[in-house]
């Protein structure tokens, strides 16, 4: 249940009976393929969830940077992003365990989103708890959820946003331990979520992998992946992990800075990575953005998906290891990655996903011959967000959109 | 391991202890002297008291307002230690915070300086709610070396092996946790805190039930179920909520805080009397 | 260039010999596969679109209605319907025919998001015209164009909207006929656009036949799908016309009444194939929403997308055959399949695709005992528009928003 | 084929034919029954008149404009019929119209019974915009039972094959399309004409140039190029459309037709004027 010294379950004594039960049908399951859980998992992200998804060259890029590159196609997804790897393997686990009811927090909407589906599809009672700030600025997702029979719970403590949800979630769970199982939506919390969840996502790699193989001939130089939590990224690298010779690129949101306001108990960032260090928080021993007396910071990014102060225990202790380096890339670098990859690839992707996207292009030598890029998510849910910052900001690469203001003047 | 004999010592059998709980620096460091204070002239026996953290997963919306309050008026472990060493009160202390503040506190020393600062300014022992029996090696070593008492919370989830291991652990009391889902003042008491006595019978430390109770009745009930003593936060912490809320005088606060806990007090040595006279109501 | 009666080349002059050069590409290329064309095609579809798409067994629809139901994915393609198969394969073609640029007409902007992202991925040029009207009202859609380097042109002819869309396309046309190809997005227009874009989507059909020959062991009792223009209609039919015994269920929009208002030309639905009769729209002859001196009707549907006055020639003959069997089901039937598949499936259906599940629902006998429904496109387009409209309605099955009222509230 | 020695008729070499269009009913069925009459007035040898439809794919934005005013004024076909015969003019009349007008018509008769209607109320021929010569056959047919004619359109991307298939089926005049795009004034004159015009120098109907001809000076320009006409649409449009906008008379606006009118064939005139004294100026 640990990753070198990070990890752990760092969890209130109500909830370690439901942690233990949960390992133990994590081992049973996912681990042993009892009852053909595996296969039924597999086959129900295949039919209902869309994989593989595909590998694609990308022409563009390839020439602008001088290397082969490929794209890892998560945005392809059912819902727009690899998010339902996860919450298709927890909601069916939680069937097999018989549970009668899922629970999950969502910031952004994604998760949650892709929790709602993952739960009607498999006809479980769904709650997402979400902050009000964030219930009032992710519309859509919200919709989303609600439509597809979830019930959307406003979170109103606090700020209202993603922090918040999780104590709320954590307090449901506290109380409904018996009968529901909390979809935790990263590599995070306590063991086994962040184990469980990589293995769930590892089916990226595990097809990237062979479809590099197919496709290049060989294996990647390198494989980059934007890291907020770190799900799509784990999912990315699992595979590869072994493979020595490709360097794993984790790259995370430089925010507009680097340098937090202790004072503020502000990092206006979320580089965990790069920047934080070791303490418990969510259940696990990981690294994180905290003051010194060990208050976790206020994060922030353009991106609300990458925007955590913490990340998963198994990445923390492969940077430790050396094995992944991390990187960052500010908002700016990720927008412009953003309307950069809309234009030339004809892909819209989420603005998490730009942050890789953003790192090839301030160092595209630093990738080798063959890289492959994970497209974790797709930018419809962004499209508000980007506009308006896009206007705000002076930009190397962007887009007007006097359109509307000409339709509405002739 | 530690057993700190004032803490184990404030639970008898005929004194059923009353604990309760308030977040230090709640809603500011002056008025929570006063009110910790109060709650000690109320007939405290134990008190728990909290070093907020910023992400409080196990605690109601009650105590999270009044830990969110307590940060927002600059409380900080540093400050938590001042206010330890200048609260004027004679009964045992008990810190109760999240495992991260303990943990960096230290920096890379692990949770030893903090225990030894905690001891240093008379802090008795310690809860630390997201801390479970498998993570707490470190801390029960720092313990035993300052001779703090480690207290562990069994749940109504808490059985089998899981109970053997914080059996092992805990010192001082054991705080049993009434019911499911985080603190927070309700109106009834549950039907799982018997079961959670019972599981627990035989254990050598003291039983303090938390989670929900708000009022001498409830305390009274608790006591004639066989605990020894009574742990209360969010009736208390509410009373602290409004006297902000409504922007009243610090010391009709605290002469409210007294009322209650000696409410409470009353309704624990009720219970233990009626426990012993094996004056068991209708009703159960 | 005929079926039966319907279909030929009613185009002015100047455009005919744009459209006998097409007519040789598309013999040369798309048939005869010269240049690896269709191989190139069909690579393009695989690793950019995210094809094959799967075909899913419904397991509640599936328990309701006491029949196997199977789901055509279409809605996990890349951009999230079908209108990628022709968008991609008429910009290839357009690419491999030399041409410099290419426009697009769009109504709800499904077809110009197509366009926009294909132009994008080969490196084209591209204009799109769209109604004022529309332009306002599908928002995220402009975005999308706009995002992917597409310019979008406002059309404020008129009301606005797709019908002068189409003509304002024609005249940049007849203007730019020697360098730009004219990506007509549905199997309507003058020969060999049915075809062409017949063949361009059939990769659905060929695909579920072969799938549903392995999840089921037989082909289907029947095939059902929307129909507006019919492309994704035609896409699902096309490999299983020969095939006698597989009934082809082409559902239209019956919108809010299948009585025409002649006075005011307004055709309260889009029924085309159930009630309209035979004219010449947009360069064929097929079935139309006319009045009785030949003028076009204006078409009303909740979704945009199935509101056109005509439909594809091939349609048309194949109705008149008896080969397809049209039928309509109204806007509330279609609002209600909406709710129905995003809670009991976790799939939220474009309203254009809900028509088809609106059509089981009502008819779960007619389908047999094994049926293939296409999701020809996913609803996080419509979710405004659904909420809206459900709010005006008393469905049996909908779903309250309240949570807004109650993050505001608290 | 039908070849209606009215229409080729007012082509003629030293006297070349002016061709105004204006959509019939625009902006309503009384005025647009003056403006028809006073484009005869101002020297008309022939006239297009426009019955609406309501998807007119090959117009500019003016005479699109027109179209939309006619139709929503109550222009029908059968409406159209009933202008035709009511207007004073003495001039070979064209429709303009699609061809699902004219098929509808007939509903399962096909094209005939529209034209034998026509032919009845007084029109010489039809250009049909939509209508390619691979589509034409039916449409021909009837012509001829009825002795109308059937213009074609040459656009300046028609070649080869193309070219001859349409001299086969053209007759009373073919309409030579002056550049790419759709009807519209414009300001400049296109070389694409001359190419045009020297593609099919050698067929032996009348060529009338139309598309983007705006005053007598194009009109001249266009002439010495080799056309025996001119057609005018949008420009004359124009003038209706501004009359409509700013309310003004019937009367006046007629007026300024009828100038305009006057205007354009002037230039023709001049224009053949030069050709035959072989005044070719500096510019071309």
């Amino acid at each position: 249940v640990k990753f070198g010294q990070y990890g752990g379950q760092y969890v209130p004594e109500v909830l370690m009976p439901a942690i233990e039960e949960l390992t133990d049908a994590y081992e049973r399951y996912v681990l042993d393929n009892e009852d053909g859980f595996m296969d039924e998992f597999r086959q129900r992200l295949r039919d209902f969830g869309g994989r593989p998804t595909p590998l694609q060259y990308a022409d563009q890029l390839s020439e602008a940077y001088d290397t082969a590159v490929y794209l890892k196609r998560e945005d392809l997804l059912h819902g727009g992003a690899h998010k339902l790897n996860n919450a298709l393997g927890q909601v069916l686990l939680a069937k097999y365990m018989g549970k009668e009811r899922i629970i999950a927090e969502t910031g952004a909407g994604q998760h949650g989103t892709a929790t709602a589906m993952a739960a009607a599809h498999l006809d479980m009672p769904c709650e997402i708890y979400m902050g009000r700030t964030d219930i009032n600025r992710q519309r859509p997702n919200v919709f989303r959820m609600r439509l597809n029979g979830a019930e959307v719970n406003p979170v109103t403590v606090g700020r209202g946003t993603l922090k918040e949800a999780i104590s709320e979630t954590m307090r449901d769970w506290a109380t409904t331990v018996e009968t529901t199982h909390y979809v935790i939506g990263s590599i995070v919390g306590p063991a086994p979520f962040p184990a469980m969840v990589r293995d769930f996502q590892s089916v990226i790699s595990e097809e990237a992998r062979e479809q590099i193989r197919d496709h290049a001939g060989r294996l990647p130089d390198s494989v980059v992946a934007c890291a907020g939590g770190g799900s799509n990224t784990m999912g990315s690298f699992a595979e590869f992990v072994d493979d020595a010779d490709v360097d794993l690129l984790a790259v995370e949101a430089g925010g507009s800075s680097l340098t937090v306001n202790e004072q503020e108990g502000v990092a206006p960032n979320s580089a965990t990575l790069s920047t934080g260090d070791e303490g418990v928080l969510h259940g696990a021993r990981t690294k994180l953005l905290q003051d010194s007396d060990g208050q976790i910071m206020e994060s922030h990014s353009v991106s609300a998906g990458l925007d955590y102060a913490g990340v998963g225990p198994e990445l923390a202790h492969l940077v430790d290891e050396g094995r992944v380096t991390p990187a960052n890339v500010d908002d700016d670098a990720a927008l412009e990655a953003f309307h950069r990859l809309s234009q030339e690839e004809g892909i819209i992707p989420a603005l998490e996903t730009a942050h890789a996207f953003g790192y090839l292009h301030e160092n595209p030598d630093a990738v080798g011959d063959v890289t492959v890029i994970n497209v974790s998510g797709r930018g419809d849910k962004d499209l508000e967000t980007v506009i308006e910052e896009t206007e705000q900001r002076d930009l190397d690469v962007d887009v007007d959109m006097s359109v509307f203001e000409a339709a509405e003047g002739m | 391991m530690a057993n700190n004999p004032d803490l184990a010592g404030a639970f008898e059998r005929d004194d059923p202890a009353f604990v309760p709980y308030l977040a230090a620096g709640d809603p500011d460091y002056e008025a929570s002297l006063e009110y910790v204070e109060a709650l000690a002239r109320g007939g405290a026996d134990v008190i728990e008291l909290g070093l907020p953290f910023s992400e409080p997963i196990a605690e109601g919306k009650t105590i999270q307002d009044a830990i969110v309050r307590a940060l927002d008026a600059g409380m900080t472990p540093d400050r938590y230690f001042e206010f330890v060493a200048e609260l004027d009160v004679d009964v045992p202390l008990v810190c109760m915070t999240y495992y991260n503040l303990i943990y960096q506190y230290g920096q890379e020393e692990g949770p030893r300086p903090f225990v030894e600062k905690a001891a240093d300014v008379g802090i008795t022992g310690f809860v630390v709610p997201d801390l479970p029996a498998e993570e707490a090696d470190p801390l029960r070593e720092a313990c035993d070396e300052f001779d703090l008492d480690l207290v562990f919370i069994v749940a109504p989830t808490t059985r089998g092996d899981r109970l053997d291991r914080m059996r092992e652990q805990v010192s001082g009391y054991v705080y049993v946790q009434a019911r499911l889902g985080t603190t927070g003042a309700r109106d009834d008491v549950s039907d799982q805190t018997d079961e959670s006595l019972a599981r627990i019978d035989d254990w050598d430390v003291p039983k303090a039930v938390g989670f929900g109770i708000k009022e001498g009745d409830h305390a009274a009930r608790i006591v004639r179920a066989g605990a020894d003593g009574i742990i209360v936060g969010s009736a208390l912490v509410d009373i602290v909520a409004e006297g902000y809320e409504n922007d009243e005088p610090v010391s009709a606060v605290a002469d409210r805080l007294e009322a209650k806990a000696r409410d409470l007090k009353e309704g624990a040595l009720r219970g233990a009397q009626q426990r012993a006279e094996s004056v068991v109501p209708e009703d159960q």
